[in-house]
């Protein structure tokens, strides 16, 4: 299957040919270029997933691929970084995911980016990402990944600084990658400490618990702690950083900053779950030496869930919204895997799942992707339309935009888990895991859907119901090359919760029969219905005064949640006040002034030593004479006496 | 004559026909041809000496030849390459060769100028074919000394407290290197001043311990050893472009060079016990040097801070004595050479035109001057070690390299090493967002044109190097690790 | 009688007939053909130095009192070139200001290079005695030759009262050397030196007179007063043709005479060349003057030959004869373009250098490397010679010393740097017009080019002096009746050895060290 | 011999000469007067060399030809210096040390 090399040179002769020729071209003519070479790609991945999950188990169990791998550079005998191809059911499933959300966003670009500057630019950078994130994805081993993760954050970098003249996009652009980059250099540690007592960067090897390789680094300790537990939680900070969690997902709802489509395909779709799609990669490690920190990262999944969907409740810019809505749903990808097992579970009450938790997250991912960047698209339309990103400056929109309303609405009840949409299924997975691993966590988990529900009819009613605002220019429905991408993702949103997916993309990679746990299933779809019947008691009318007054009962809370709970005023202060204040400042003066200072001393004082050494040479001819006699004594004293 | 003599022999040549030029142009064509003839014998050189590998020549150095010179102290005119000097080499043609063009339009007195520079390569060429410690520190002297009048007379700002600082702490380093190579000729007892036959011997452990020091300070003060570096700073940001160019590029890399060359391989035993103490040294640099870089407002200062950090690197990486990381410390060099090479040219470039190199004054030159903007923009990222690009390559060597390294101590010293990329990243895109990119901060630079042939040219050439080296970085890590085989093992059996 | 001692004496005899020749010629010769004067001196000197060149036998005349060796020869020849240099640099300045006084000039500074000869030659205390004073009474006569310059005429007040005290002091020190030995032959002496409070006081106060001569701190602080009094052809002078010969003695006499006191000079060279080095640097930063500005800097030069003289080994006579020819061109160099400078503007000032690149670049270039060779600095030949020298001071083991000495090149650096920076890159809106320099200093100027330039590069001269130190320390061993035998080798042995101990255990600097012991053997005896 | 005067009291005497020389050279305020501390010392030494020869090594006349060169010497220095300051009189109308202080630093 050496032709899934072509998914990858595809997009990035796009970006070579769009970027170094870009200036020769029409903007138009580059925008079909690239949509073309991401068709091609599309193409080329459907077909790869069809002929490897065409493909026949090996004892039932789906076996990974390597067409290519080709040693790019030696570090050691066993330590080398190796390009190449990795295919297996995750792998394809994103590559999947990848292209088909690409393409749509290239497709859709044709129309929202119709006469922006800098067409070219935008669709080379478009195939650079689409080239790195299908890299990070096939990747064959976790330096590989490790190399394509950085392309990744540059490109979504550089999509987010698009509109490089707004302040606001450069300061967002700048942020997403720092902060990206601070998780990345704890991944790069993880990786350092991971290789060096393990001795391969190979995914093959270090996916394989009876693995030699473990047993010798099954007892080492580094700075303390177990070698590899260090290894396990500082990668998990580098996903974490990627995939916004919190503390680090302040990058986040900036980058909307960038236009929309890129928010939709690297924001939303693709990017932001390459942390799961992380974890997911080494989960035997995770899961079979260091359980205590792949719980750890369960815990610190559902807080950030829960922080993000009660922040996304008050948010008032739509695409602020879908970021939170993002981060929260991320949240529940990485509780499923933190909550999951790979062996067989008993839990009290509930049926035994192998790993179900593997298989609901990478579900949820999946039509998380496809109804995710069905919202985004959506909200772009909008924003296309309103040219403004507030809901104040939206409201009724229904009538002018019916196609996005219908997707839109297609997507949000996905979100919210109503059946049969699919966000109901791959949400039931998740909570079932969450209720077998630890109930109360379930309740938790439960509770953030129902918010979900709520925040994103909130959403919903506020832009197509509600009053609707004045404009000085009509408002039309977009152009059918946007229309024409809602359309088939609402499609595919509809039908995606029908795949049998566990028979694609399961922890072992044995056939895995999904059925519905009833119990969870109905709670959740009651409760989700109950959110978005209040969210339409109050957003419906627009005229409902129900909400300022829940703002003033929760008061403090809801200024806090207004304000993301004040967690980029936490990081300005250590980056501006600390960092900048307290450690570079005083170095570069201390740079400056005391060690330049010592050298200028030492000058200073050898220019000033002849002054000490005056008297020596008075002009008076008998004090010379003197100087002589006396050194003439002086020395022969002390050739005399030493 | 030797292969290897007419890299000294061209930029004399070049010396001999820019004195006899008359006009800006003669001497412009001159140093013109002169830089392209070194590019081209630096390739031929590389494929020659590609082509002896591939026939099974093993020898350690490769083109030897030696001449006696003083036979009184055994000083022979005596060069050869290995891998990693051709490399060097090749680097040092890149660099000569763009900078160059990049001081197409110098003013005033084009020809004193150029030949200043011609004079520079002759030290830098020299210094890296030579096998003779006296030739080489010879060499390494001859380097030196043209930057006082090439920063005094064509630089900028505060330019004779620069020019004259940063020749005092250079020839301060070369004083110690003196003593350290007199000390290591007297104390190996050898009869000859050639590495390779020094390196026969053993000098005792009790001479190094004084040697190593002086020896690694020497050149280290080149390398922007903590707390020796601060030269740079001023130095660099009152060069003119090419003259930065050349000194961040090749010059610093002198240090490195020496620093393995000469202090590591052929002093074992002290380089072993005497490491950690110039590894804290070096990780204070690479941390060091990339947060102070993050407060600096003008640009030069910016990217000769930025230099200390990643010089910084090569040194610790040097100190790790492991083929990796070392085979990392080599390619810093040279991603190292080409991105500062490539960051100067683009400085000067923007100052020629804005006439400031206050980041605080500048905005939004991205719209104006597309290729520079494009040009800085893939610099940083070279330098912040995007892969792909020559940087990343060079860092995850080092990195990956030094880890291995069995002591917690080294461990520990290197993750704290690691967190440099961040602060990299932190500098480089501040400088980015504010000078390329915002709005246009004068609205008298909306009048300023993009880059002409001659300023692209060099711009291109770096590039394409970055990116070479980063794309594929298995051959140039093929010789060195050939290279580094002899030094390595002197060094781990020194360690036993 | 045997003449065959005259025959030795060739160097010396030719001199003295050059200087009849043109005394005579000055004397007699009609106004017209006076006009040539000088011309001819020069031409006739050029043939003195190709008499010099001439191949010599390594010998000893009159009893001993006369020594001839190969360096010997080489340096005399090297004194005389410089001298030459420094009268093509002084023909237009004599010209201009002492038409009349010609003659007596060159006779003047060819009876002190011909007491410099002695000295370099002497194998007596009498004769280096006769010589060095021969060397300063005219030279104080140089140094007082503008007449109607108070300046001059102080300089030489302080050069010639100060001299005589030195003398006198050296000469009082003789008095105990010969009190406490009995002998005042070189070859002699060392047998009855035993080390002795008397005579290492003889010996030190002896040392004075060289000091002087070399301008050692504390024996200095006349220098910059008579550099910038004197005439600066002169000063240059001074500066290099004198200090040579004091140095090649000093070598000569400390390492043939004194070689079993070792342990005695050892520790006083030691100070003075710390002193010499550090103090004279520090003051040439200060200085405003450019001749004041050599002066140091010539003392410190001289700190640094010292550092050849403490080696006390064939290679450390190499590195002193070899650093005074590289010393030589440079600081003519300097002193030339000064002098021609002076002559312009009128005045010796640093200032007056500004922006002098601007209108006259060939003598700024020439200055430059001037002042580059005698900093150090690759390619030019100061780099070879200070190399050389610190490399036989290693050698011995003076590792501290030579640190200090090179930390000491980074401040001479420094202050060299101050003058190229006046003279390149100070922005000077009214630099010193071009002017064109006379012929004779053009030749004088092409000729320290080169030699800054090719000395250094070109191996020939060093490697000659080597082998010529050599063969002078073989013909010493070869023609010694009594040394091997005698007590002096074994306190030699004993001096060496202690300095080898401290110093590297390796086998090369064992073997240079048995070489210097050998060598160490006295001066043939020659009493019958 | 007893009549004879010892040695050493020819030496206290040339000690006495060369320090009362040195004395005089460094205080005396007349350039004729420091002249003429120099001859002092000079003398001083001559008289160490004809006494060292007469009684330690009398087989030899060294010291006495030294003496003998070195009063000759003296007298040229004398003279040079003379020709000196009558040249500095000229210039200045003063022989005085502390006149000549132009040159320092």
């Amino acid at each position: 299957m050496e032709y899934t090399l072509w998914i990858l040179i595809l997009p990035l002769l796009g970006f070579l040919s769009l970027g170094l020729l870009g200036t020769r071209l029409k903007g138009k003519s580059a925008g079909y270029i690239g949509t073309a070479l991401l068709g091609l790609t599309a193409l080329l991945s459907y077909f790869t997933a069809w002929q490897y999950f065409s493909m026949d188990r090996v004892d039932g169990i789906r076996q990974a691929l390597t067409p290519v791998n080709w040693t790019w550079m030696r570090f050691t005998e066993s330590l080398h970084i190796d390009l190449g191809i990795l295919l297996d059911p995750i792998s394809v499933m994103m590559l999947v995911v990848i292209s088909t959300v690409s393409l749509m966003v290239h497709i859709y670009s044709l129309g929202y980016m119709d006469g922006e500057k800098g067409f070219q630019r935008y669709y080379a950078f478009l195939g650079l990402f689409t080239f790195s994130m299908c890299g990070l994805v096939v990747a064959t081993n976790i330096f590989q990944m490790y190399i394509f993760w950085e392309l990744v954050g540059v490109s979504s970098y550089l999509l987010i600084g698009f509109y490089y003249t707004k302040p606001e996009a450069v300061s967002a652009s700048k942020k997403a990658f720092i902060v990206t980059r601070f998780a990345d250099m704890f991944f790069l540690m993880g990786i350092l400490l991971l290789s060096y007592f393990t001795k391969t960067f190979d995914f093959g090897q270090l996916c394989d618990p009876d693995n030699p390789i473990f047993a010798s680094a099954a007892g080492k300790t580094f700075l303390g702690g177990a070698v590899l537990s260090w290894a396990t939680a500082l990668i998990f900070i580098g996903a974490a950083g990627k995939s916004a969690m919190f503390p680090l997902h302040i990058w986040l709802p900036d980058a909307m900053e960038g236009p929309t489509p890129v928010s939709a395909l690297i924001h939303a779709a693709t990017m932001v779950v390459a942390g799961v799609y992380l974890v997911a990669r080494l989960f035997p490690v995770y899961f079979f030496f260091t359980p205590e920190v792949l719980h750890g990262i369960a815990y610190v999944a559902a807080f950030t869930a829960l922080y993000a969907a009660i922040v996304a409740c008050v948010q008032t810019d739509i695409k602020r919204v879908l970021a939170f809505s993002t981060i929260s749903q991320i949240g529940f990808m990485l509780v499923a895997l933190g909550v999951s097992s790979m062996g067989t579970v008993e839990a009290d009450g509930l049926e035994s799942h192998e790993g179900l938790g593997y298989m609901a997250s990478m579900f949820h991912l999946f039509t998380h992707a496809m109804f995710k960047a069905l919202l985004f698209l959506g909200a772009g339309a909008i924003i296309h339309t309103v040219h403004s990103n507030e809901m104040s400056r939206m409201g009724g929109l229904r009538k002018q935009m019916p196609i996005t309303h219908i997707t839109f609405l297609v997507a949000c009840l996905a979100i919210a888990g109503i059946p049969p949409f699919s966000g109901f299924f791959s949400k039931d997975e998740i909570l079932t895991a969450t209720f077998m691993f630890k109930p109360w966590l379930g309740v938790v988990m439960t509770f953030i859907a129902a918010l979900t529900a709520f925040y994103m009819f909130r959403l919903y009613y506020n832009i197509f119901w509600g009053k609707p605002a004045q404009h000085d220019h009509p408002l039309h429905e977009a152009p059918k090359n946007m229309t024409g991408p809602l359309v088939f993702l609402a499609l595919v949103t509809v039908v995606a919760g029908f795949i049998p997916f566990g028979k694609f993309v399961s922890s072992t990679g044995a056939a895995y029969i999904i059925h519905l746990d009833m119990k969870v299933a109905i709670t959740s779809v009651v409760i989700a219905l109950i959110s978005i019947l209040i969210a339409w008691k109050l957003y419906c009318k627009g005229t409902s005064t129900v909400p300022a007054k829940m703002a003033g009962f929760f008061g403090p809370l809801y200024t806090a949640a207004k304000h993301r709970f004040y967690i980029d005023e936490v990081y300005q202060f250590i980056t501006h006040k600390i960092i900048f204040r307290c450690v570079s400042q005083p170095l570069a003066w201390f740079d400056r002034h005391i060690i330049d200072g010592i050298l200028n001393g030492i000058g200073w004082i050898t220019c000033r030593g002849s002054l000490a050494f005056r008297w020596m040479q008075t002009g008076q001819l008998q004090s010379y004479a003197l100087l002589i006699i006396l050194g003439a004594l002086i020395l022969l004293c002390i050739s005399l006496f030493c | 004559m030797n292969l290897l003599s007419i890299f000294v022999a061209i930029p004399v040549l070049m010396l001999a026909g820019l004195f006899l030029s008359r006009t800006r142009q003669q001497a412009r064509i001159i140093s013109a041809t002169g830089a392209s003839l070194l590019m081209v014998a630096a390739v031929a050189l590389a494929f020659l000496f590609m082509a002896e590998r591939h026939a099974g020549n093993t020898d350690a150095m490769l083109f030897t030849a030696s001449a006696q010179w003083f036979p009184a102290w055994n000083i022979g005119y005596s060069v050869g390459v290995d891998g990693i000097s051709v490399l060097m080499i090749l680097l040092s043609a890149f660099i000569v060769f763009t900078g160059i063009f990049t001081s197409w339009n110098i003013d005033p007195l084009p020809k004193e100028y150029f030949m200043w520079f011609c004079l520079l390569s002759v030290g830098v060429f020299g210094f890296f074919i030579s096998l003779d410690l006296f030739t080489m520190f010879m060499f390494y002297e001859v380097a030196l000394i043209p930057m006082y009048l090439l920063i005094g007379v064509w630089g900028s700002g505060k330019k004779e407290y620069a020019a004259m600082k940063l020749t005092l702490m250079l020839m301060g380093g070369s004083a110690l290197l003196m003593l350290g190579i007199l000390g290591i000729y007297f104390g190996s007892g050898a009869t000859s001043m050639d590495i390779m036959d020094i390196a026969q011997s053993t000098i005792p452990t009790a001479l190094q311990k004084y040697f190593f020091p002086l020896t690694f300070i020497g050149f280290g003060v080149l390398g922007a050893l903590f707390p020796f570096h601060t030269w740079s700073p001023d130095g660099h940001a009152s060069a003119p472009t090419a003259v930065s160019m050349l000194h961040a590029g090749v010059l610093m890399k002198l240090g490195g060079y020496g620093c393995f060359r000469v202090a590591m391989f052929l002093m074992p035993e002290a380089a072993n016990e005497l490491a950690w103490i110039f590894l804290i040294l070096t990780g204070i640099s690479v941390v060091y040097g990339a947060f102070s870089a993050c407060v600096q407002k003008d640009l030069k200062y910016i990217n000769a801070y930025s230099s200390v950090s990643h010089c910084g690197l090569v040194l610790f990486a040097l100190l790790m004595m492991n083929t990796t990381a070392m085979t990392g410390a080599i390619m810093q060099m040279l991603s190292h050479g080409l991105m500062t090479a490539l960051f100067f040219a683009l400085i000067g470039m923007i100052y020629g035109r804005t006439h400031t190199r206050d980041i605080r004054e500048m905005g939004g030159l991205m719209k104006i001057m597309p290729f520079l903007g494009v040009g800085y923009v893939i610099a940083g990222l070279a330098s912040l070690g995007l892969p792909g690009l020559s940087g990343f390559v060079a860092e995850m060597n080092v990195f990956v390299g030094s880890f291995q390294h069995a002591d917690t101590f080294h461990r520990v010293l290197t993750l704290i090493a690691v967190t440099s990329i961040v602060i990299t990243a932190v500098y480089i895109l501040r400088v980015v967002g504010k000078i390329l990119y915002g709005p246009v901060q004068n609205p008298a630079h909306l009048k300023l044109t993009d880059a002409v042939w001659f300023e692209r040219l060099p711009v291109m050439v770096l590039i394409l190097a970055i990116a070479a080296i980063g794309l594929y970085p298995g051959w140039i890590a093929d010789w060195i690790h050939t290279a580094l085989e002899p030094i390595v093992s002197r060094l781990t059996l020194a360690a036993l | 009688m045997d003449f065959s001692g005259f025959l030795l004496m060739r160097d010396e005899i030719s001199l003295v007939a050059l200087i009849l020749i043109l005394l005579l010629y000055d004397l007699f010769a009609p106004a017209k053909a006076r006009k040539a004067f000088q011309p001819v001196a020069c031409l006739l000197f050029v043939v003195q130095i190709a008499i010099t060149l001439l191949p010599t036998a390594a010998d000893h005349a009159f009893g001993g009192m006369y020594v001839n060796t190969p360096v010997a020869s080489v340096v005399k020849t090297l004194m005389s070139a410089g001298t030459l240099l420094v009268f093509l640099f002084s023909k237009k300045w004599l010209e201009e200001k002492h038409e009349i006084a010609q003659g007596e000039f060159y006779f003047l500074t060819l009876s002190t290079l011909l007491g410099m000869y002695f000295m370099v030659s002497s194998g007596h205390f009498l004769m280096f005695y006769l010589g060095i004073e021969l060397a300063s009474i005219p030279l104080a006569c140089l140094v007082a030759f503008s007449k109607k310059d108070i300046f001059s005429a102080e300089a030489g007040a302080k050069f010639i009262l100060n001299a005589s005290f030195a003398s006198g002091i050296s000469l009082f020190g003789m008095s105990l050397l010969y009190g406490g030995t009995g002998t005042l032959y070189f070859s002699d002496m060392p047998i009855a030196l035993t080390g002795t409070p008397l005579q290492i006081a003889g010996m030190i106060l002896f040392a004075t007179g060289l000091f002087f001569k070399m301008s050692l701190i504390p024996y200095h602080s006349w220098t910059a007063d008579v550099y910038q009094g004197a005439p600066t052809q002169v000063s240059a002078y001074l500066s290099v043709v004198s200090k040579t010969a004091a140095a090649v003695t000093l070598f000569t006499i400390f390492f043939k005479v004194f070689g079993v006191m070792a342990e005695s000079w050892k520790p006083v060279l030691y100070i003075i060349i710390i002193l010499s080095i550090t103090i004279a640097n520090v003051f040439a930063i200060r200085q405003k003057n450019i001749k004041r500005f050599l002066a140091y800097s010539s003392i410190s030069q001289a700190g640094y030959i010292v550092l050849g003289v403490m080696a006390a080994s064939p290679q450390g006579l190499t590195g002193v004869v070899y650093y005074m020819m590289v010393y030589m061109f440079a600081n003519i160099a300097a002193f030339g373009v000064a002098a021609l400078v002076e002559r312009q503007c009128g005045n010796t000032e640093i200032s007056s250098y500004n922006g002098l690149y601007k209108t006259n670049p060939w003598l700024s270039v020439l200055m430059m490397f001037a002042l580059f060779s005698l900093a150090g600095i690759p390619p030019f030949a100061g780099f070879f010679s200070k190399f050389f020298i610190f490399a036989s001071a290693v050698q011995q083991g003076y590792y501290i010393l030579v640190l200090i000495a090179l930390l000491n090149t980074i401040i001479s650096l420094y202050y060299y740097l101050l003058i190229v920076r006046a003279m390149f890159i100070t922005p000077n809106d009214n630099p010193l017009p071009n002017f064109r320099s006379d012929n004779y200093s053009r030749i004088a100027m092409v000729v320290c080019f080169f030699g800054i330039v090719l000395s250094g590069i070109v191996s020939f001269f060093y490697n000659k002096f080597d082998e010529m130190a050599k063969e002078s320390m073989e013909v010493c061993e070869y023609s010694m009746p009594k040394a091997t035998d005698g007590t002096a080798n074994g306190i030699a042995t004993a001096a060496f050895d202690g300095q080898t101990a401290e110093a590297v255990s390796g086998d090369a600097s064992a073997a240079t060290a048995t070489t210097a012991i050998t060598a160490t053997a006295p001066w043939p005896s020659t009493q019958e | 011999m007893e009549h004879i005067i010892p040695m050493e009291y020819y030496l206290v005497v040339s000690s006495i000469m060369f320090f009362a020389g040195i004395y005089g050279f460094i205080t005396r305020k007349n350039l004729i007067a420091v002249l003429i501390s120099i001859e002092l010392v000079l003398t001083s030494t001559d008289i160490n060399f004809a006494v060292f020869n007469r009684f330690l090594f009398p087989q030899h006349l060294e010291g006495m030809f030294f003496t003998l060169f070195s009063i000759g010497v003296s007298a040229a220095e004398t003279a040079v210096a003379i020709a000196i300051i009558i040249n500095i009189y000229r210039n200045i109308k003063s022989t005085e040390v502390r006149n000549l202080k132009n040159l320092k630093d």
